[in-house]
C-alpha cells in the first residue's frame, strides 16, 4: 500500500509537468503520446470489463464511435460545449450499451461476436442516417476542446493534459471496484456462475453494470477524440482498429493488472511508430503481430506482471 | 541547395493501392525535376499514414518538426481531412490529388492546394451520358465518402436532364454483386450502369453482368476502371467499358513532360505508368517548381510558397493547371477512355478523342 | 417479379455454400478444440494467393494449384497449432489473441509478397454463365457449391462418427480424462488442423476462382467464418450448412427487396436473432436434449 | 419454512420429478433420498432457482418464490451446496467466504468467516486457490461453508457427507446438528448412506423416478418394502 | 504386477506423497484405504502419469512406467476409473462408452462391450443418447465405471467408485468387483466405504498424510482397530 502512493507521488508530476516539458514542443512526440492514450483508455474500459465481467468484447468500436458522435454531434448542431458534450457522448456510449443487454446471456466468443455485431450495426446506421450523421461523408469541424482559464486545450500539451487526466481517472475508479466486493464476486463469476449467483450475486446486473461502465469509459474517450482530430467518418469511428489494438495493447501489458493496459498501449505504439516503422516502412504490422505471439507463448501474463517479477528479482538479489 | 519537402500517404491499410500509385509519381516527379534543375534539389520524406487519420496527423506533424517546406499526400478524402487540417496548422502548405471532395476547399484553409475535384469527375461522366442521349441510367456506387459524393452529384444532374436514375448503394464489404445486377436488369432495365467504386468493386459488377448480361448500352465507371492495369489482369471483364481517364493507352505521351516522365517512371519501376502515379507526378512538379520559384525570389522563408502556388499555371499531364483562390483546379475536367481491343481509347470529349466511341457497347 | 425472388434466392443459396466452405475449417477446429483459430480467413487467402500465382505463373488451370496448396496451407494450420500447444494457461481466451496475431503476421506477408494488388482468375470457363432456365449462376460457383457439400459430409462425417472425430471432442471436453482413455491429445488436436488446413484450401481456390482476392481480405473472411460457426452452434457441421445459407440467402434477399448497402446490416441483424433466440446457435441446443 | 406443491420439472421428454409436495419446518432435519437419478438433485434446482419448474408451486416463508431470482432467494435465506462442487474460480478459500457473506447478508463480518473457515476445519487452507489447490473432501466442506456464511435460514445440502471416511463423517454430522441447534437452521440433506440419514434426520422423504413415495421416520421409511425394493435392495448394513 | 518404490510425487511445488512404496500381485484385489487428504488419489494418478513424480519408480511387469505417457497406458491395459467422475460433459453417454474402447486393439469389441456395460448399468442405457454433462450424480458416476471396463483392462484402478451411489447399485458394484476380481484381473480399489472394500480385498494399505503405514492381508485386517489408530483425529 505505501509503496503504491510512493509510486503515484513519483508519478503524477513527472506525467503532468515532466512529460509536456520534455516533449511539449515536439508535435510528433505528443501527438504519439495522445494517440497511444487513446488507445490506452479503450484498452483499459476493455480489460474492465474483461476481468471483471468476465467478458471479451470484440466491440470497443461500438461505444467508441457513438460516444463520438453524440459528443460531436451535440456540439455541431446544438452548440453545447465541449467537456458536456464529451460526457454526454459517454452516456449515449452507456445507453447504447444498453442495446446489448440481451448478449449478456452469450457466453465467451458468442458475446465476443454479439457485440462486433453490434459495432457494425451501428456503423451502417451512421451510413444510413445520413441528416444526421452526415452518412458516410462524415462530419468536419468538429469543435476543439475549449481555452480554459487561458489556457488552450486545444493544444497538443493540453489534449494531452486532458486525456492523461481521463485516464487516471478511469484508473482510479477501476481500482475502486476492482478492490471493493463487487470486484471479487466479478471475478468469481467468470468461471463459476451458478455458485457466484445461489450465495446471493445478481450476476445479471453485476454483469451489466460493468458493460455500462465500460461503454461509458470507451464513449468518453471516442468522444475526447472527436474534438481532437476534428473529424469523424462511420468506417473511422466505428472501424475495428479501435477494437483491435487495444486489445493487443491491453494483452501486452497484461490485461489482468491495473496499468497493464496502458503501459502495453504507450508501449506497443511507440515502439512500432517510433522504431518498427523506420524499420519497415512498409509492413511494420507484421512485426506486431510477432509480439504479440510471442508475449502469448513466453508472458502471458503481459508486460507489467514481467516487469514487476524482474524488479522483485533485483531488489532481492541485492538486499 | 537540397529542400525537404514531406508526403504523407498510405502505403498500406485500406487505401494502399492508391497511396503507393500515387507515391511512385511522387518519387518519379523527384527524379525529373532534380534532374532538371541542377540549382534545387527535393528530398522528399515520405511517411506511410497506414490509412489511419490519427497517423496521417501525426505524420505531418513529424514532417512539420522536421522542418520540411510542405507537404505532398493524402490517398483519399478520409485521410486528406485530418492531415490537411495538421498541415493547416502547422502553417504548411499542403498539396494532394486524393482529397476530392467538395469540403476542403470550403473551409478557408489558406495553404491548401489540390489538382482534382470530384466535379471534374462528374462533369466528365454526365457530359457523355448527355451525348449518349441515355434515357436511363443506373447507378451503383460504394457507400464511401468520395464515391458517394459522386453518386449524388451525377444523380442530381443527370435527373434534372430529365433521365430516369435509380441509386445502388452497396457496402464495401460485399462480395456478390449477381442481386444487384439482377435487380437492374429485371427492374430498372437501364441504357447506361454507371459504375463509382474503386478496383474490386469494378471486377466484382463486371463479374455479375456477364453472368447476367443486363440489357444495357454502356458500362461506365470512375477512377480505376479505364487503365492499363485493368486491361492487363482482366482481359475478357473490360471490353467496350469506358471510364474516367486523361490519356489514351498505349501512352502516346506527346509532350516532352509526358515522354520524360514515362521513361524515367519505367527506368524506376519497369512496368507503364498509370492515372494514379500521374496525379501524384502531377502534383509534385507544381510544387517543386513553386518551390524553385520561391527559392529563386528569396521568399521561400517568408510564407511565400504559397503565393507562387498560386501563380501555377501551365498545361501538366492532366491537362491545365492553375489554383484559384480557394487552392482548387477549376480547369479540371477529366476525359473518359474506353477499353477497345486491349487499348484505352479516348472517346470523350470529341475535342480530345483519339478514337470512336464503341456504342452500345458491352463485354459480353 | 418472382424471376426476381427465384434469382435472388438462388444467387443466396449458391453465396451460402461457399460462405460454407470458408467457416468448416474455423467450425472443425472450434468444434473439437473450443479454439477460435482468426487467422483462418488468412489460410483461406494464403491458399488463394497460392492459386493465383500458380495460374499467372505456369498459365495453367488454378484447380492445378490445389496440391501445392494443401502442402503449404496444412504446413501453415500445423505452424498454427504448434504455436497454440505452447499455450500455458487460458488457453480459450490466450489462443484468440495469438491466432490473432498470427492472421497479422500472414496479412503483411502476404502484401509484402504478392503487393496490394488486386487479383481474380483469367480462366474463362469458371466465369461463364451456367444457365438454368431463367436462373443463372457462374460455372465455378456451382462446382464449388457441390465440392462445398461433399467436403461438408465428409467433415460431418469425420467429426460425428469417426474415432479420431469423437477422440478431438473428447479432448476438448476433458484433456486429462482423455489421456486416461489412451488419447494423445497433441496428435489428435494436429489432425483437426490439418483437416482446417484442407478445408481452407479449397476454400481459397474457390474464392480465387469466382471472386477478387487483395491481401486485407482475410480479417473480413475470418469474422463471415466466425460468424457462420456461432450461428450453427459449438462446431455443428450440419449447422454450418444451414447457418451459412441462411445468411447468403437473407443477404441477397436484402439486396433485391430493400438496398445492398443494408446487406451487412440485415446478415448481423439475423446473426444476433439467432443469438438471442437460441444461444446455442441453430444447432447447438437440439443436440443437449436426448 | 417450506412448502412444495405439486412440482414438476420435465427436460424435453423426461419428467425427472412428478407433482411432488412437501413441507419442511424451521425445527427440522430432513432426508431426501433415493435410487440415482431419482430427480433430488433436480428438486434442489427448483428450490434454489437454477431450474424452472413446468409446474407446481414453492412457497418460502409464505412468500412464493417461484419469480423470485436465483440470488434473491439466496438473500431470502435459502442457502444449498452442489453435489458436483462448485468452488468460485480464481478466488481463495477465505475470498470465496467473504463473497457468499458480502452478498448474502449485504455485510462482511471477518470474525464470522474465521469461525466458519474453523467450524469446518479450512482454516489451514484459508489461502488456498478453491478451485485447484483442495482435495475433493476439502471441497464439500467448502460447499457447505459458502452456504453458511449466506447465513441462510433453510440449508440444501447434496451428498456433502459422501467420500468422508466413517470419522469424518461422524464429525461433519456432529457440526450440522450443532448448526442446526445453535441458529435454527432447518436442513433438507440429500445423501445415500442410510446409516447416517438414521442418525440425522428426524424424518426421511424417498423420491423414485420423480415421484415422492414414502416420508416418515427413518425407521418407517427404511422399512417400507417398496423402498427397499427400489433403494436399499435388503440391506447389508 | 506394479512395482512402486520410494515415489515421490506431488503438485508443483507441493509434494503430497512421500516416499511410497508398494506392490500390486497381480490378480489379486488390493485395496489402499486411508483418511482423506492422505494422498490415494494422488497416488493414482501418479501411476498414470497424471501427476509428475520426482522420485522413485514404478515398474509394470518389471518394466519402467516412467517414460510411458498416461495415453500409452491403455496399451498396455491399465484403465483408471477416476474419482470426480470426469466424464466427456459435452458427449453422449453412448459416445463417453465407446471413448473407452478408444485404443486400436479394442475396437474390434467395443460392440460387445458396449452391451455388457449396459447390462451392468440399465441406467444408462435409457440415457444412452443424454449428454453426459446432465446426468444424476450416481449416473454420471455409473458412466465413468462402465467406460473404463469398455478396453477390457488387465489392471484397473478405481478410485472411490461407491461414492454417490444408492445402496442397490453399491452392491452391485461390489458384486461386480467380485465378478472382475474373478476373472484374473489385478485391481486396486481406493474406497471410504472400508468394511465393504476389505470385505472383498486380498491385500489391504493403509496410507496416511503422504505415507504407506500399513500392509497387510485383507483377511488379518482388524478394521475397527484400524480405525481408532488412524481416522480419529478429533
Ligand atoms: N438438463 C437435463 N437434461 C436432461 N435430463 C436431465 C437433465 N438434468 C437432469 N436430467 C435427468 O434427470 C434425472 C434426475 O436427475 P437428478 O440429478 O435430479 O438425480 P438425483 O436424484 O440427484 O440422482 P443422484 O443420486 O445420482 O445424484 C436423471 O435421470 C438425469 O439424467
Ligand atoms: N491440484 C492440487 N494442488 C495442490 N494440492 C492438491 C491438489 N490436489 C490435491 N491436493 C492436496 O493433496 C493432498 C492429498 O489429496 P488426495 O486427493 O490425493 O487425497 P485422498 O487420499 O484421495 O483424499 P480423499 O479421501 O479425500 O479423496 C490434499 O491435502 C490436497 O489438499
Ligand atoms: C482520386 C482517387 C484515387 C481518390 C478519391 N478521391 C477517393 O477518395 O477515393
Ligand atoms: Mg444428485
Ligand atoms: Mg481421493
Amino acid at each position: 500500500m505505501k509503496q503504491r502512493t510512493l509510486i503515484c507521488m513519483v508519478a503524477a508530476p513527472v506525467l503532468y509537468l515532466l512529460v509536456p516539458l520534455l516533449f511539449g514542443s515536439n508535435l510528433y512526440m505528443m501527438s504519439l503520446v495522445v494517440a497511444s492514450l487513446t488507445i490506452g483508455g479503450i484498452a483499459l474500459a476493455w480489460a474492465l470489463l474483461g476481468n471483471l465481467g468476465g467478458m471479451v468484447s470484440f466491440g470497443q468500436a461500438a461505444f467508441f464511435g457513438v460516444g463520438s458522435y453524440a459528443s460531436a454531434l451535440l456540439t455541431l448542431k446544438f452548440g453545447l460545449p465541449v467537456f458536456p458534450a464529451m460526457l454526454l457522448g459517454g452516456v449515449g456510449a452507456a445507453i447504447a450499451s444498453l442495446a446489448m443487454l440481451p448478449a449478456l446471456r452469450l457466453k465467451g466468443p458468442y458475446f465476443a461476436l454479439a457485440i462486433l455485431a453490434y459495432a457494425q450495426i451501428f456503423r451502417i446506421l451512421a451510413t444510413q442516417f445520413q441528416d444526421i450523421t452526415g452518412g458516410s461523408g462524415g462530419l468536419s469541424n468538429i469543435p476543439q476542446l475549449p481555452n480554459v482559464l487561458g489556457f488552450d486545450l486545444g493544444s497538443k500539451v493540453g489534449g494531452y493534459l486532458v486525456i492523461l487526466t481521463m485516464v487516471v481517472a478511469f484508473v482510479w475508479a477501476y481500482h475502486l471496484i476492482r478492490k471493493s466486493y463487487y470486484g471479487l464476486a466479478l471475478r468469481a463469476m467468470h468461471e463459476s456462475e451458478d455458485a457466484t449467483r445461489v450465495v446471493g450475486v445478481n450476476s445479471t446486473l453485476l454483469k451489466a453494470s460493468m458493460l455500462v461502465v465500460s461503454a461509458f469509459m470507451t464513449g468518453m474517450i471516442g468522444a475526447f477524440n472527436a474534438h481532437y482530430i476534428n473529424f469523424l467518418e462511420p468506417d473511422y469511428a466505428f472501424g475495428s482498429s479501435w477494437t483491435v489494438i487495444p486489445i493487443i495493447a491491453a494483452i501486452f501489458g497484461g490485461y489482468r493488472t491495473l496499468l497493464g493496459p496502458l503501459v502495453g498501449a504507450v508501449a506497443v505504439y511507440m515502439i512500432d511508430q517510433l522504431i518498427f516503422k523506420n524499420l519497415i516502412p512498409t509492413g511494420h504490422q507484421m512485426i506486431l503481430g510477432v509480439l504479440l505471439v510471442m508475449m502469448i507463448i513466453f508472458s502471458p501474463a503481459g508486460l507489467v506482471p514481467l516487469l514487476a517479477q524482474k524488479f522483485k528479482r533485483k531488489t532481492h538479489v541485492k538486499a | 541547395d537540397e529542400f525537404k519537402v514531406g508526403s504523407v500517404i498510405s502505403l498500406t491499410g485500406a487505401n494502399a493501392r492508391g497511396g503507393t500509385g500515387m507515391h511512385e509519381g511522387m518519387l518519379t516527379a523527384v527524379e525529373v525535376f532534380n534532374k532538371q534543375q541542377p540549382k534545387h534539389k527535393i528530398k522528399l520524406v515520405t511517411i506511410d499514414d497506414e490509412s489511419a487519420p490519427a497517423k496521417a496527423i501525426a505524420g505531418v506533424e513529424q514532417l512539420a518538426s522536421q522542418n520540411v517546406l510542405a507537404i505532398t499526400g493524402g490517398a483519399t478524402s478520409d485521410l486528406v481531412g485530418p492531415a490537411s487540417t495538421a498541415a493547416n496548422k502547422a502553417g504548411l502548405v499542403y498539396i494532394t490529388s486524393g482529397g476530392t471532395s467538395e469540403e476542403f476547399v470550403t473551409q478557408g484553409y489558406k495553404k491548401f492546394f489540390r489538382i482534382n475535384n470530384t466535379n471534374g469527375y462528374v462533369r466528365a461522366m454526365t457530359g457523355m451520358f448527355a451525348d449518349m442521349g441515355i434515357k436511363s441510367l443506373s447507378i451503383i456506387y460504394s457507400t464511401k465518402k468520395s464515391t458517394n459524393e459522386l453518386a449524388v452529384d451525377v444523380n442530381k444532374i443527370m435527373t434534372a436532364k430529365g433521365v430516369k436514375v435509380t441509386l445502388h448503394p452497396f457496402d464495401p464489404a460485399i462480395a456478390d454483386f449477381k442481386p444487384i445486377i439482377n435487380k437492374v436488369k429485371l427492374q430498372d432495365r437501364p441504357d447506361a450502369i454507371n459504375m463509382l467504386g474503386y478496383e474490386n468493386d469494378y471486377v466484382g459488377i463486371l463479374r455479375a453482368a456477364k453472368v447476367l448480361k443486363p440489357n444495357v448500352k454502356a458500362l461506365v465507371g470512375v477512377w480505376q476502371i479505364a487503365n492499363a492495369k485493368m486491361s492487363k489482369d482482366f482481359p475478357d471483364l473490360v471490353p467496350n467499358v469506358s471510364g474516367t481517364e486523361i490519356l489514351p493507352y498505349p501512352a502516346e505521351f506527346d509532350s516532352a513532360e509526358g515522354k520524360q516522365f514515362e521513361a524515367t517512371f519505367k527506368a524506376l519501376y519497369h512496368k507503364s505508368p498509370d492515372y494514379l502515379s500521374e496525379y501524384g507526378f502531377v502534383q509534385a512538379m507544381a510544387l517543386f517548381e513553386a518551390i524553385g520559384r520561391a527559392a529563386d525570389k528569396g521568399s521561400l522563408m517568408k510564407d511565400g510558397l504559397a503565393d507562387e502556388m498560386r501563380k501555377t499555371d501551365r498545361t501538366t499531364l492532366i491537362g491545365r493547371l492553375q489554383f484559384d483562390a480557394r487552392g482548387d483546379n477549376p480547369n479540371f475536367i477529366q476525359h473518359i477512355g474506353q477499353h477497345q481491343n486491349g487499348k484505352i481509347v479516348i472517346v470523350w470529349p470529341k475535342e480530345f478523342a483519339t478514337g470512336k466511341m464503341n456504342f452500345p457497347g458491352v463485354p459480353w | 417479379m418472382s424471376d426476381l425472388i427465384l434469382q435472388s434466392l438462388f444467387s443466396g443459396l449458391l453465396t451460402g455454400g461457399s460462405y460454407a466452405l470458408i467457416a468448416l475449417g474455423l467450425a472443425v477446429v472450434f468444434g473439437t478444440m473450443k479454439i477460435i483459430n482468426l487467422a483462418h480467413g488468412e489460410l483461406v487467402l494464403l491458399a488463394a494467393y497460392i492459386a493465383y500465382m500458380t495460374e499467372s505463373g505456369l498459365k495453367i488451370n488454378p484447380l492445378l494449384a490445389i496440391p501445392l496448396a494443401l502442402v503449404v496451407v496444412c504446413i501453415a494450420s500445423v505452424l498454427v497449432y504448434f504455436f497454440v500447444s505452447k499455450i500455458k494457461k487460458d488457453r480459450e481466451l490466450n489462443s484468440l489473441l495469438l491466432t490473432y496475431g498470427i492472421g497479422i503476421v500472414l496479412t503483411n506477408a502476404i502484401l509484402l509478397i504478392w503487393k496490394s494488388d488486386i487479383h481474380s482468375t483469367s480462366n474463362a470457363w469458371f466465369q461463364e454463365a451456367f444457365v438454368l432456365g431463367s436462373l443463372y449462376s457462374m460455372n465455378s460457383e456451382l462446382l464449388f457449391f457441390i465440392v462445398s457439400l461433399v467436403l461438408m459430409l465428409g467433415g460431418w462425417w469425420w467429426l460425428a462418427k469417426s474415432w479420431h472425430g469423437r477422440a478431438v471432442r473428447a479432448v476438448a471436453s476433458n484433456r486429462d480424462a482423455a489421456k486416461l482413455m489412451g488419447i494423445n491429445p497433441q496428435w489428435t488436436e494436429l489432425i483437426s488442423f490439418v483437416l482446417a488446413g484442407v478445408l481452407a484450401t479449397f476454400a481459397g481456390v474457390a474464392l480465387y476462382s469466382s471472386g477478387v482476392i487483395q491481401p486485407a481480405l482475410g480479417e473480413s473472411l475470418t469474422v463471415k467464418a466466425f460468424i457462420i460457426t456461432v450461428l450453427a452452434g459449438a462446431g455443428s457441421i450440419p449447422g454450418v450448412l444451414v447457418g451459412a445459407i441462411l445468411l447468403g440467402v437473407v443477404e441477397s434477399l436484402t439486396i433485391t427487396l430493400y438496398s445492398s448497402a443494408l446487406q451487412e446490416l440485415t446478415g448481423m441483424l439475423l446473426f444476433l436473432l439467432v443469438l438471442f433466440v437460441l444461444p446455442n446457435g441453430l444447432f447447438g441446443a437440439s443436440r443437449r436434449r436426448g | 419454512m417450506l412448502r412444495l406443491e405439486d412440482v414438476t420439472i420435465r427436460f424435453g421428454g423426461l419428467t425427472a420429478v412428478n407433482r411432488v409436495s412437501m413441507e419442511i419446518a424451521s425445527d427440522e432435519v430432513v432426508g431426501l433420498v433415493g435410487p440415482n437419478g431419482a430427480g433430488k438433485t433436480t428438486l434442489f434446482n427448483a428450490i434454489s432457482g437454477l431450474v424452472k419448474p413446468s409446474s407446481g408451486q414453492i412457497v418460502f416463508n409464505t412468500a412464493n418464490v417461484l419469480k423470485t431470482p436465483l440470488h434473491a432467494r439466496a438473500r431470502l435465506g435459502i442457502g444449498r451446496s452442489f453435489q458436483i462442487p462448485q468452488p468460485m474460480h480464481e478466488l481463495t478459500v477465505r475470498e470465496n467466504l467473504q463473497v457468499a457473506q458480502r452478498f448474502g447478508t449485504g455485510k462482511v463480518d471477518q470474525k464470522k468467516i474465521d469461525e466458519i473457515l474453523d467450524f469446518l476445519e479450512l482454516s489451514g487452507k484459508a489461502q488456498c486457490n478453491a478451485a485447484t489447490e483442495l482435495a475433493l473432501t476439502e471441497l464439500k466442506a467448502l460447499e457447505v461453508a459458502k452456504a453458511l456464511a449466506t447465513e441462510p435460514k433453510l440449508l440444501l445440502l447434496d451428498e456433502v457427507l459422501a467420500g468422508l471416511e466413517t470419522n469424518g463423517k461422524r464429525r461433519f454430522m456432529q457440526t450440522l446438528m450443532s448448526l442446526h441447534k445453535k441458529y435454527g437452521i432447518g436442513i433438507l440433506i440429500i445423501e445415500h448412506d442410510i446409516e447416517t440419514i438414521s442418525k440425522l434426520c428426524s424424518r426421511v422423504c424417498v423420491l423414485n423416478f420423480g415421484e415422492l413415495i414414502a416420508d416418515g421416520t427413518p425407521d418407517e421409511v427404511f422399512n417400507d418394502p417398496q423402498v427397499i425394493k427400489s433403494y436399499t435392495g435388503g440391506g447389508h448394513d | 504386477m506394479i512395482e512402486i518404490s520410494d515415489l515421490r510425487a506431488g503438485y508443483g511445488a507441493i509434494n503430497i506423497l512421500w516416499n511410497i512404496s508398494l506392490d500390486i500381485a497381480p490378480g489379486k484385489l488390493t485395496t489402499i484405504i486411508g483418511p482423506n487428504g492422505a494422498g490415494k488419489t494422488t497416488l493414482l494418478r501418479a501411476i498414470m502419469g497424471l501427476v509428475p513424480v520426482t522420485q522413485g519408480r514404478i515398474l509394470f511387469n518389471g518394466q519402467p512406467l516412467g517414460s510411458v505417457k498416461t495415453w500409452e497406458m491403455a496399451n498396455h491395459g491399465i484403465s483408471l476409473i477416476p474419482e470426480g467422475r470426469m466424464v466427456f460433459r459435452d458427449m453422449t453417454v453412448e459416445e463417453n462408452l465407446m471413448m473407452g474402447a478408444f485404443a486400436k486393439q479394442h475396437r474390434a469389441r467395443s460392440g460387445v462391450n458396449l452391451e455388457l456395460a449396459y447390462e451392468l448399468f440399465p441406467r444408462l442405457k435409457e440415457r444412452r443418447r443424454q449428454l453426459a454433462g446432465s446426468l444424476s450424480g450416481g449416473e454420471a458416476q455409473m458412466l465413468a465405471m462402465g467406460r473404463g471396463l469398455m478396453s477390457e483392462p488387465k489392471v484397473i484402478l478405481i478410485d472411490e467408485p461407491s461414492l454417490g451411489l444408492a445402496p442397490v447399485v453399491v452392491d452391485d458394484l461390489f458384486r461386480i468387483l467380485q465378478r472382475l476380481k474373478d476373472e484374473g484381473r489385478t485391481i486396486v480399489l481406493v474406497e471410504q466405504n472400508t468394511h465393504r472394500a476389505v470385505g472383498v480385498a486380498d491385500h489391504v494399505y493403509l496410507m496416511q498424510s503422504g505415507k504407506v503405514l500399513l500392509s497387510k492381508a485383507a483377511a488379518e485386517v482388524d478394521l475397527d482397530a484400524l480405525h481408532d489408530l488412524y481416522f480419529a483425529r478429533d
